[in-house]
C-alpha cells in the first residue's frame, strides 16, 4: 500500500522529523487558509500516486495566499498521468542550501533493510546512482539488532560534515528507520532532505509503500487507506479479498493462484489474443468469491469473452462450480465463458456445470485458445 | 530418491486442530506420510483422525520423535510457530502460512539458521516426493515418482507443471513450492543444490515469476555449479508492470527483474525456457535426450 | 533498588497483569476508607524491605472496614527487623484455590534472563526448591530474541492444566519479562499468583529489584526511590555520589573503589578491630566527596579512629589530600585520622599534609594497624 | 611474555577528547602502548597530543590499523561504542565505562561472539603487560615485568596486590582486571586459560569480591586445567551481607556467593589464599618453589 506524501509526512512528524510547516487541503480555500496561517510564501503541491509531479506540474510554489488558492485550483482540477488529483499539500516554502537523499528499502537478496544515503540527492537521484555509485552510500542493518546509533551517525556524515548538521541528519535517519521498522514499510524515503538557510535539516518531501501483509497489526496505518484514489471495480475486488488489476485487453481472467494467473495472462497473448485483467481469486475460494469475480469482469465493457482456469488444490472445482452457476443466474452474461476446472473434485464440478452447456476445455493451452476465438466471434445468448 | 523429505520423514502439524490444518494433515496421512504428531496449544490430549494433539512442538517432538514440521496458524501466530519448532529441534519447517510481515521473517531467519533448523515458505504449497512423503498441500493426485525435480515460487502454476510432466511421463522425485514471499526460508538455489546432490533426481524444472532477482540469482547458480539440466517457464511477460518501489527500489535492484531478464538470464545459463508450462515435458526430453547422448 | 510491594504492584498493574484492588495508606483512617470503598474483606499489609513480613506479623486480614483501620494502626506501629512500617497496602482479600510461583532474574552464569515457575508458590517455595527440584520449570530466555509468546505458554501449562487458567498464566508471565526488561530489573517475582474462586489467575504480592545502572534511563522507576527507607546518612552519601553502609565497629574507613575499601574493613577485622562502615569514594574523587565522607565518618558517634586509604590510579592522592585539608578546616575532628595515601601524585599529596602532623603509613597493613592501635587510645586533639 | 596486549598493539581511543579519555590516551602513549588514533564524533580531524582523531572507528582503524580499542564514553553511549567496534573489526575491546545496565551488556555479548571480538569489562581498570603495553588505566609505576599473571574483579585492590608483588620482586606478566559488574564480557576462566596457555607466565593471582559464583567457577577450572600455580585473595569476609535476591536468587544461586565459600572452593582446588593482598608474595614463593622443586 502507497501512502500520499500528505499521509508520509505525517508519519515522520510524529516520529519527531523535523518537516516544513503545513497542512493538506481539498480545496482551493482550504489551501489559501493554509498559506495564510503560515504567512509566508508555500508550496502546493498535488497528492497522486504518481512520480515526476513537478515535472508534469503538480508542484508548484505560491507568493501568498491569493497565488496559493489559485494555483490550488488549477492542480485541483489536473489529471496526471491519468489520476485526478484530489487534495494538494501546502507547506512553507524552504530555502534550499544543500539536498540529500535518504532511502531505507528491504532489500530481498540479503534479507535485510538496507539505508541509502546520497549528499546528492534531488529529482536526479537515479542519474547519481547510475554514473557516480560512489555518491550512494549503503548499509545492510542487522534486523534483528536494528540499526544502531553510530551507524545512522556514519552515515550522516556521508552526508554533511558540519557536525550539528551531521547529528541532525543522524537523528533523522535513526527516526525513519523506527518509522519504517514500526510500520511494517516495505520502503521510506526522504528526498530531499535539505539544509535550509538556517542550517536546518528537514525532509522536504517523503514517500512510504507498506507490506500489505502488516497492516493487520497496525491499524493506524490501515486506516490511511485511500479507496478513493482506487479505480472502483478494484476496491470492490479488495473488499471480496481478491486480487485484481483492470487491463485493457478483450479477455476476462478469473484464475486461482497469482502465478497461474500470470501464466494464463502470458499465454492468451502468445494465442493473440489481450487479457482485459489480472484476477486472483486466491486459495481456498467460496462460491462467493467466484460470484464477485464474475461481477467484475463482467463490468468491463472491454472484455469480449471470460476464461475461467481453475487447477484445484486446497480450491475445490466444485465450489467454483457452484459459484459459476449462481453467477450465471445473477448476471446472465452476453458475452461467451470458457471453462477449465482441474484438480480436486473436477468431477463433483463436472456433474454440477454439466446441465449449462458451457464452452469447456481439458488443458490451459486449449481453454486459452478457446476464450479468444470465442470472443473473435459475434454471440447471442 | 528425494530431497529434503522421503519415506522417513516424521511430520507434526503445527495448528492441526484447524480448518486447514485438520483436513491437510489427513490429505497428508492418506497420502501415506508418516503424520506422527499435531499440536494446538490447550488441546493437548486430543487426537485428530488418530494423530495425536499435543500442547506443544517439545512435547510433540518428545513423545512421537517429529524431525519435520508443518504450519497451519494464521499469520499473527505462524512467526511464533517458527521460532517454537525451531527451538524443539525440528530439522525441517514447512510454513504454508500466508500474510507473514516481511519485518518479522527477516527476525526469524537468522535464529533458524543459527538453530540449524531449514525454513521452506512461507506462502508456499510445501513439497511432496512421489511415492515416498508429502509435507504441505500439494495435491498428491497429480505427481508421479520419477527423476525430475521440480522447484517453483508458485502454488497452482506448479500444480500445471506437474500435471503437465505426469501425462506427458515424466515422474518426479521433489516437488517443491518455495513460496512467493519477497523474504524466504529456502531459495531456488538451495533447491538446485539439494537437487544436484540427489542422485534420484536427473534434471531440475524451475518455475519462476517476475519480481526480485531470484531466477537471476539461480541462472547464475546453473551456469556455475549444476551439472544436471534444468528447463524453466517463467510467468508474467504480459503482468502489468509492478509498482515502482521509490528510488530506493531501483538503486537497490540491479534489474527490474522482468519476465525477459530471467528469461534471458536462464538462456544464457543453458537452461531453456518454455512459453507455456504444457512445452515443459518436450524440452525436458530435449535436455535429457542431450545429456544422454553425452553421457555416451 | 528495591521497590516497595505497593510500587511492584503498580508496575504489574500498568502491564495489564490483574492484581487485587486496593491502594496504598500512610494512616488507619486512610486504611479505612480504602476497606470502605471496597467493600469486603481485606489484606492489611506491611510496606517494608523485609523478607518473612507474614510470620512477623505484618500482614493481617480485616473483615470490615473498622478492622482494617485497626489493624493497620496495629501494623503501621511495627518495627520489622528493625525498620519502622510507614505505609500499608490494603487490597481486596481474594479466594485462593491454587498458589503459583513465578520468578524472573538476571543469571549471572549464563548471562541471560531465567523465568522460573512452579505450581507450588508461597511462602514454603525455596523448601520446594531445595526439596523437590523437578517442581521448578526454569527458562532461560534469549536476550536478543526476547521471551516468545510460545514459550510463556509452555510455562503456563506448567502451572495450569486448564487451558483458560494457562492463557491467563502465559499473559502475566510474558507481561511480567515485559516489566522485567522494561524497568531494567535484576528482578521480577509474582508470589504467589494465585486462581481465585472464579478461576481468575492474580499476582497476590510482587517482588522487583531494579540494577541501579538502568536508573539513568528510567526517570520514573527512579522517581520511586523510598530515601525515607534509608538511614539518612546513606541518604546523604548517595547524594554525595558515595557508596556507604553503616556498620556498628568504631573505625571509620574511607577508601577508594569498592574491592579495596572491603579488603580494608577485613584487614581491620583482622588485626583486632572492627570496621564502622563500608565507603567508597569511588573513582576520580574530587576533595568535595572526601570532605562528604569526612563530614560522614565523624556524625557516626561509636567511630574512635579514621582510616584514610587511598591507592592512586585514576584518584589523584593531591585532590584527597585538599579534601582532608578542608575537612579539618570544617570539622576539627576529635578522632585519630590515620592516612595512607599512595599511588598517582602521592609526593604532592605529601606536601600538602606535611604541615598536619598526621598518623601516616606506607602500607595497608600498618595503616590499619595504626588506626586500631589509636582507636584503643583515648585521644586529646 | 603476556596475554591479550603485547608490544604489537595498536589501540585506538574512543572518547578520546573527553576528560578521561584525553589523560588516559597520554597515560597509555607515556607507558609505550602504540596509541595510534582516538574517535570522538565530530571532531574528526583534530589531534589529541598527536594522537590523529577520527569521526568513527571504520575510519580510524582504516587509517591507523587500530587492533584493540578501549572506550571511556559515558554510560549511556558505551554499549553502541562497544557495537561499534566489534563491526569495524576490532578484536580486543576494553571498556573502562561504569554505570552500563545489565541488559544492555547480555543483548550485546552475542553479537561480540559473532563478531569474533573479545571484550574486557565494562566497569574495569583495564590490562597492562609491564614494558609491552597499556590498555585502560592501571597506573604504570607500580608494574614491573616477570612471570606472574594478574587477575582480579577489582579496581585498586588489584593495584595494591600488584604493588605487593612489585615491591617484593615479582614481576608480571600481564595484570588484567576484568570488571566488578554481574555481567562482564571475559570472565576469570577465559584469563586463567590464557595465563595457563601463556610461555611468559609461571604463576597466576586471583584477586575475587563475595558475590556471584565467578570465584567458584575459577576454582574449578583452576583443579582441572591449570598446571601452574595460582594463589588468591577474596575481599569481603567482613562486609554486610548483600541484599538477597528474592526467592529467585536464592533458587538459581549455589551458595550465597560468601567469601567464605569462595576461599574453600579455592583452597579445595589446590589455590592457597592469602588473609592480605601484603602476604601474596610469600604465598607466591611457596608455590613458585614448590613448583620449581616438582620440576626438578
Amino acid at each position: 500500500m502507497k501512502l500520499h506524501e500528505y499521509q508520509a509526512r505525517r508519519l515522520l512528524a510524529d516520529a519527531g522529523i523535523p518537516v516544513p510547516e503545513g497542512d493538506v487541503a481539498a480545496t482551493p480555500a482550504e489551501a489559501e487558509a493554509i498559506a495564510r496561517r503560515l504567512g509566508r510564501p508555500v508550496m502546493v503541491k498535488a497528492q497522486v500516486h504518481v512520480g515526476g509531479r513537478g515535472k508534469a506540474g503538480g508542484v508548484k510554489c505560491a507568493e501568498n495566499p491569493a497565488a496559493a488558492k489559485m494555483l490550488a485550483r488549477a492542480i485541483l482540477a489536473m489529471e496526471l498521468k491519468g489520476l485526478a488529483v484530489r487534495r494538494v499539500l501546502v507547506t512553507a516554502a524552504e530555502q534550499v542550501v544543500a539536498e540529500s537523499y535518504v532511502g531505507i528499502i528491504l532489500d530481498r537478496a540479503t534479507k535485510k533493510p538496507v539505508i541509502m544515503v546520497s549528499p546528492a540527492g534531488g529529482v536526479e537521484i537515479e542519474e547519481v546512482a547510475a554514473k557516480t555509485p560512489e555518491q550512494i552510500h549503503k548499509l545492510h542493518v542487522d534486523p534483528v539488532v536494528g540499526l544502531r546509533p553510530y551507524q545512522a551517525r556514519n552515515l550522516a556524515y556521508k552526508l554533511y560534515r558540519d557536525p550539528g548538521q551531521a547529528r541532525q541528519a543522524a537523528d533523522v535517519i535513526a527516526k525513519l528507520y523506527d518509522v519504517f521498522w514500526n510500520a511494517d514499510a516495505s520502503l521510506a524515503e526522504i528526498n530531499p532532505l535539505i539544509a535550509n538557510a538556517q542550517g536546518e535539516v528537514i525532509a522536504l518531501d517523503a514517500k512510504i509503500d507498506i507490506d500489505d501483509n502488516g497492516l493487520y497489526r497496525r491499524p493506524h496505518i490501515a486506516a490511511l487507506r485511500d479507496l478513493e484514489a482506487e479505480a472502483p471495480t478494484e476496491a470492490e475486488a479488495r473488499a471480496a479479498d481478491l486480487s485484481y488489476v483492470k487491463l485493457d485487453g478483450a479477455i476476462g481472467c478469473i484464475v486461482n493462484g497469482a502465478g497461474l494467473a500470470m501464466a494464463t495472462m502470458d499465454l492468451v497473448k502468445r494465442y493473440g489474443g489481450e487479457p482485459a485483467n489480472f484476477l486472483d481469486i486466491g486459495g481456498s475460494s467460496s462460491p462467493a468469491k467466484v460470484v464477485s469475480a464474475m461481477k467484475i469482469i463482467l463490468s468491463d465493457p472491454n472484455v469480449q469473452s471470460v476464461l475461467i482456469n481453475i487447477f484445484g488444490g486446497i480450491t475445490r472445482c466444485d465450489d467454483v462450480a457452484k459459484g459459476i452457476v449462481d453467477a450465471f443466474e445473477r448476471f446472465d452474461p452476453t458475452v461467451p465463458v470458457v471453462i477449465r476446472l482441474t484438480g480436486t473434485n473436477e468431477r463433483e464440478a463436472a456433474a454440477i456445470l454439466a446441465t449449462m452447456d458451457l464452452p469447456c476445455a481439458e488443458t490451459l493451452d486449449d481453454a486459452v485458445k478457446k476464450a479468444i476465438a470465442l470472443a473473435q466471434t459475434p454471440v447471442a445468448v | 530418491m528425494s530431497i529434503f523429505i522421503n519415506c522417513e520423514t516424521r511430520v507434526v502439524v503445527q495448528g492441526i486442530t484447524g480448518r486447514d490444518g485438520s483436513f491437510h494433515a489427513q490429505q497428508m496421512k492418506a497420502y501415506g506420510a508418516a503424520v506422527v504428531a499435531g499440536v494446538t496449544p490447550g488441546k493437548g490430549g486430543a487426537d485428530v483422525a488418530g494423530i495425536p494433539v499435543f500442547n506443544s512442538v517439545e512435547e510433540a517432538v518428545a513423545a512421537s520423535g517429529a524431525d519435520t514440521s508443518v504450519i497451519y496458524v494464521p499469520p499473527a501466530f505462524a512467526v511464533d510457530a517458527i521460532y517454537e519448532a525451531a527451538d524443539a529441534g525440528i530439522a525441517l519447517i514447512v510454513c504454508i502460512t500466508e500474510g507473514i510481515p516481511a519485518n518479522e521473517m527477516i527476525k526469524v531467519l537468522p535464529h533458524l539458521h543459527a538453530a540449524g533448523a531449514r525454513l521452506i515458505g512461507p506462502n508456499c504449497p510445501g513439497l511432496i516426493s512421489p511415492g515416498e512423503s508429502k509435507v504441505g498441500i500439494m495435491p498428491g493426485a497429480i505427481v508421479k515418482p520419477g527423476p525430475v525435480g521440480v522447484v517453483s515460487r508458485s502454488g497452482t502454476l506448479t500444480y500445471e507443471a506437474i500435471w503437465a510432466l505426469t501425462r506427458a511421463g515424466f515422474g518426479q522425485s521433489t516437488c517443491i513450492g518455495i513460496g512467493g514471499d519477497p523474504v524466504i526460508g529456502t531459495s531456488f538455489i538451495d533447491c538446485l543444490e539439494a537437487f544436484e546432490n540427489d542422485p534420484g533426481t536427473e534434471a531440475v524444472v524451475l518455475i519462476g515469476e517476475i519480481g526480485g532477482a531470484d531466477e537471476e540469482a539461480a541462472a547464475a547458480f546453473i551456469r556455475q555449479h549444476m551439472s544436471k539440466p534444468v528447463v524453466a517457464f517463467i510467468a508474467g511477460q504480459t503482468a502489468p508492470p509492478g509498482k515502482r518501489m521509490g528510488h530506493a527500489g531501483a538503486i537497490i535492484q540491479g534489474g527490474a527483474g522482468t519476465a525477459a531478464d530471467k528469461i534471458a538470464a536462464l538462456y544464457k545459463a543453458g537452461a531453456p525456457v518454455a512459453g507455456s508450462p504444457t512445452e515443459l515435458p518436450e524440452l525436458l526430453r530435449q535436455v535429457m535426450g542431450e545429456r544422454a547422448m553425452a553421457a555416451v
